[in-house]
């Protein structure tokens, strides 16, 4: 792990946080749900980026899977039931 | 077989988990009077464990690591005369529930039959957890788990839109006090290297208090001051047990909401105590003002309510603040004082919890101005009622009373004004419960008009959480409430539950002194209604509903108390 | 409160909260800095133990007492949405419509589907080697039997996926959990949740005592309550409707 | 310099700003969206608190045991967090699907009935 290495790293890891930090800001500002469901699945991406430049790869796998693929389809399926309801 | 008592811990919150499990199959195949009988018996079974638990841990605590690991490495349990005493009573209160809730719920279709007993066991599970745990991330996992069960309890009668509403706003202020409680563990963990509190105290010895303790320390109570319901963090609270069903309410009123003081005690007497990060005195100053806060309000708002169910929650909102107070007190007789109050109190508010559940499936209504006389024929049920009234108010020789009158003999020593505190508060709530059964059990006072005043919730037609209320009322739904009542007489004449002076003659007569006020204060409602019928318009147009105030309220909650303790510390 | 009134107390109280924020994490050590005490005596725990993930280690044997709390908290999320999302008796259940689905998609659902199940038996088997585990792989075994509905269409998910089998096997799999902690009875000095059986040498396959046992256990427990807990949600926004809605 | 403290001023900032995105929500499903972002600051602030520069994943392998690694304790505590994180929303998500059935809207301040 030369000092180059952990200075790119650092960099990195400095780059990933910030992004994560905009996409959470886009996310709880986004009002329409389905819109919110799909930068939450990117935010989910960007989170399991980071935790795996944080060398957390168990995390970072239960996060793809969780954040990225169930969460946000459980966002749009609640929606597709409430907007099927308005329609009726 | 005798089990070493260290074995026990770890067990005690194994079995009621996986009867939730076990009653979730084995729901599948029995009938539905099997099931519940077999929920009966886990919760039975955990009753017992925990029993033999709280007589072994007698003055002193079982400590055990789970798992056999050395302290440094694994979760360590710890089970103190007042932790163990808290899973018990939550045991307890869960063995009444499932028998008062026999044949409660109308028939669940065929897969769910063993879904409520098994909500009801896992939530056991969470609570009795959270009691015996000496770990702060442990803690968080039971708390979550704890709450996870009682939103989806809150909300199991799906057809009606107000549990929903409520367990929403339950779900979603109790998560933000969670995650909150996780980001001081988080701190702490960074400062410590610790999770386990014992060791976290012990670490922090000879560190002055920066700001990370003291955000930490702020961040660490916010998830417990939700979950005991402290102002400004109790708005959940109403709307939560208003709508629940009735069983549920009886165990979150009767051990929930208390686990949060307990919570706040663990955390202040274990992590930052012994190191004075907040010295005693700070945290005396602090948590005396927002106990007494939350006890007054508690206490108004309970006065105008007629809707029954929010009239006990609110009940429990202003008890919730007289311990806080007692835990607030910093004094070994105010603790064993307050930790009689809570059992004397469960018992009670469940029975009354209990009671009103039965006018609920009797007459479809819980508001006390309809409900006016109608409840004559519940005999049993009215003395009951009368009897629980009376109990809250603080009335020898019931257990209730006897811990109050030990908090109070303990805060007379530094603090002799919380001593009207307490006699206001139970006057109050004891008053305006004796005023709602003297209305519907014994069609006293004149009978109210019908016209509801605008932004108040009455109560007045709630479906019936039964379909078929033309059977008569099941034994059960009357006899868990006068056993429970009956309890909390018997653990106040012979106080072998806590080490509490017994009756002393100043702890007698305050007793009669707030009974005679709450009596006074009934009879006076009843006889001029339109007199205090006056709803103080701003604490109630404060109970908006709305979950978005209930969260900026809570932020500004987290930004006084860090504020305070800023200066302070 | 009005929203403009919430809105403005909500973001006073934020900047406080963010200025204390602030200042406690100055008084956290660095990021990145070398004082990890628990690390690093889980880490060594972990290398007695023969197990060759650390975290796996932690995760069931050391802290095992958190995972058996947040086993059952997915099985309480798992049968809170049953409850919560059952059939409300005044509402019936749609047969979904049949989709027609181009012959090459169909194709790679089926090709892809064992692909995911199998990568997620690897992820159980090696749980405790390599990064991975039961939670990891029930979920993506779970979100990869619902390729069969975007491969083909509803009712043929419906047909692969048996429910009331799921129901009992997360269940069962909570309940193994709390079971397996029983065997730790077995060893010497027996208490609750101890990896009592023997722990074999390091990165072998059949290391690390009762973790795989445990890994097992949550793959049944989270594959089956996740399948189950998006069967609910799927019925919901598909299938079930009020009784006076016309169909169609 | 910035990088000691970058890590657990963006969890704070998550933390805030999904706060903020729950009190001024318009819509129950955003509001289970944005307690879902406030969730996930835990995740970071734990993680950068176990992280050690220079150190690899805690799997040996094929590291030999001498390699220092970063901390396990955190990333178990991150993976229940998940769990706990995928569990409050499943079940939030489900009272709000009835809730909306049954009251008709998904406005949080639209839904009557519980006050005073």
């Amino acid at each position: 792990m030369t000092a180059q290495d952990a200075d790119l790293l650092n960099y990195l890891l400095a780059v990933s946080l910030i992004f994560t930090a905009v996409l959470a800001t886009v996310a709880a500002v986004t009002r329409d749900p389905v819109r919110q469901a799909v930068v939450l699945a990117v935010l989910g991406g960007s989170l399991a980026m980071l935790f795996t430049l944080l060398q957390a790869p168990d995390v970072a796998l239960s996060q793809l899977a969780v954040g990225t693929a169930v969460t946000p389809l459980l966002l749009l399926l609640t929606a597709r039931a409430v907007k099927r309801r308005r329609q009726r | 077989m005798s089990l070493p008592a260290e074995q026990l811990p770890p067990l005690a919150v194994a079995v009621p988990l996986l009867g939730a499990a076990v009653v979730l199959v084995a729901g599948r195949w029995l009938p539905r009077a099997g099931s519940d009988a077999f929920a009966l018996g886990w919760a039975g079974l955990t009753a017992g464990v925990l029993g033999v638990l709280w007589h072994r841990a007698g003055d002193g605590a079982v400590r055990t690591v789970v798992g056999g690991w050395e302290p440094g490495v694994g979760i360590t349990l710890h089970a103190d005369r007042l932790g163990a005493g808290l899973a018990l009573l939550a045991a307890v209160l869960v063995v009444a529930v499932l028998a008062y809730s026999w044949r409660y719920f109308d028939e669940p279709p065929r897969e769910h039959t063993g879904a409520f007993p098994a909500l009801v066991l896992l939530f056991e599970g969470g609570m009795v957890g959270f009691a015996l745990t000496g770990d702060l991330f442990n803690a968080f996992v039971f708390f979550e788990l704890m709450g996870v069960a009682a939103y989806a309890l809150t909300g199991y009668r799906i057809e009606d839109p107000r549990p929903l509403h409520g367990a929403l706003t339950f779900g979603v202020i109790n998560s933000i006090g969670g995650y909150a409680t996780l980001l001081g563990i988080g701190l702490i963990y960074g400062r410590t290297g610790e999770l386990g509190m014992a060791r976290v105290g012990v670490r922090l010895a000879g560190e002055q208090a920066d700001a990370l303790l003291v955000c930490a320390f702020v961040l660490l109570l916010t998830g417990m001051l939700v979950k005991a319901a402290a102002v400004p963090f109790h708005f959940w609270l109403p709307d939560a047990h208003a709508v629940a069903p009735t069983p549920v309410c009886m165990l979150l009123s009767g051990v929930m909401v208390e686990l949060g003081v307990y919570g706040t005690y663990r955390i202040q007497h274990t992590v930052f105590e012994p190191a004075a990060i907040v010295p005693a005195s700070v945290f005396r100053d602090i948590f005396l003002v927002l106990g007494v806060l939350t006890a007054l309000l508690g206490a108004v708002m309970c006065w105008q309510q007629r809707h029954l169910k929010r009239l006990l929650a609110y009940s429990t909102v202003a008890h919730t603040g007289l311990f806080l107070t007692g835990v607030a007190l910093v004094s070994r007789d105010a603790l064993s004082g307050t930790a009689l109050y809570i059992a004397g109190h469960a018992a009670v508010k469940a029975a009354l919890f209990g009671l009103v559940g039965v006018l609920l499936d009797r007459h479809g209504s819980v508001d006390e101005h309809r409900l006016h006389g109608r409840g004559r024929g519940l005999r049993t049920a009215g003395a009951a009622f009368a009897c629980g009234g009376l109990a809250l108010a603080g009335m020898p020789p019931f257990a209730a009373g006897l811990g109050k009158a030990a908090a109070e003999h303990a805060a007379g020593v530094h603090h002799p004004w919380v001593i009207a505190v307490y006699v206001a508060v139970s006057a109050l709530t004891g008053g305006a419960v004796l005023r709602a059964g003297l209305r519907v059990f014994y069609g006293a006072g004149p009978r109210p008009e019908l016209r509801p005043p605008p932004d108040e919730m009455t109560g007045s037609h709630e479906p019936p959480e039964i379909k078929e209320p033309v059977r008569g009322i099941p034994p059960t739904m009357t006899g868990v409430p006068v056993a429970l009542v009956a309890a909390c007489l018997v653990a106040g004449l012979l106080p072998y539950a806590a080490p509490v002076p017994g009756w002393t003659p100043a702890g007698v007569l305050l007793g009669l002194l707030s009974t005679t006020l709450a009596a006074a204060s009934a009879t006076a409602a009843l006889r001029w209604p339109a007199a205090s019928s006056h709803v103080i318009r701003p604490p109630a147009r404060l109970h908006s509903g709305r979950v978005g105030d209930y969260v900026a309220w809570l932020t500004a909650g987290m930004a006084v108390l860090t504020v305070v303790l800023a200066v302070r510390v | 409160m009005s929203r403009r009134v919430r809105t403005w107390v909500f973001l006073a109280a934020a900047a406080v909260l963010g200025v204390a924020f602030a200042a406690a994490c100055t008084g956290l050590p660095d990021f990145g800095g070398e004082r990890h005490p628990y690390g690093d005596r889980a880490a060594a725990a972990a290398l007695r133990q023969q197990i060759a993930n650390a975290v796996a280690s932690v995760t069931f044997d050391q802290r095992g007492f958190d995972t058996l709390g947040e086993e059952l908290m997915l099985f309480g999320a798992v049968l809170g949405t049953i409850v919560l999302l059952r059939r409300a008796p005044d509402e019936r259940r749609v047969r979904p419509p049949r989709v027609r689905v181009l012959p090459s998609t169909r194709a790679y659902g089926t090709v892809l589907l064992p692909v995911v199940l199998l990568t997620a038996a690897y992820l159980v088997a090696h749980g405790h080697l390599t990064p991975g585990g039961g939670f990891q792989a029930g979920v993506i075994a779970a979100s990869g039997v619902h390729l069969a509905y975007l491969a083909a269409d509803y009712r043929v998910l419906e047909r692969i996926r048996p429910t009331a089998a799921l129901d009992v096997t997360h269940a069962a799999g909570a309940a193994a959990y709390a079971a397996l902690g029983f065997a730790g009875f077995a060893a010497a000095a027996g208490t609750y949740l101890r990896n009592a059986a023997p722990h074999g040498t390091l990165r072998e396959l059949a290391s690390g005592g009762l973790v795989p046992a445990f890994n097992t256990a949550v793959f049944a427990a989270v594959g089956a309550g996740v399948v189950v807990l998006l069967a609910h949600f799927l019925d919901q926004a598909l299938e079930i409707e009020s009784a006076e809605e016309r169909s169609g | 310099m910035i990088m000691d403290v970058l890590p657990y001023l963006t969890a704070g900032w998550i933390f805030l700003v999904g706060l903020y995105g729950v009190v001024t929500s318009s819509d129950l499903i955003h509001t289970v969206g944005s307690l879902a972002v406030t969730q996930s600051s835990t995740y970071v602030l734990l993680l950068a608190i176990g992280y050690r520069e220079g150190g690899t994943a805690p799997v040996y392998g094929d590291t030999s045991a001498r390699t220092p690694v970063v901390d396990p304790v955190v990333q178990a505590m991150a993976l229940t967090d998940v769990v706990v994180g995928a569990t409050v929303t499943a079940l939030l998500l489900a009272l709000v699907l009835q809730a909306a059935k049954r009251h008709g809207t998904t406005d949080p301040d639209q839904l009557t009935g519980l006050r005073g």
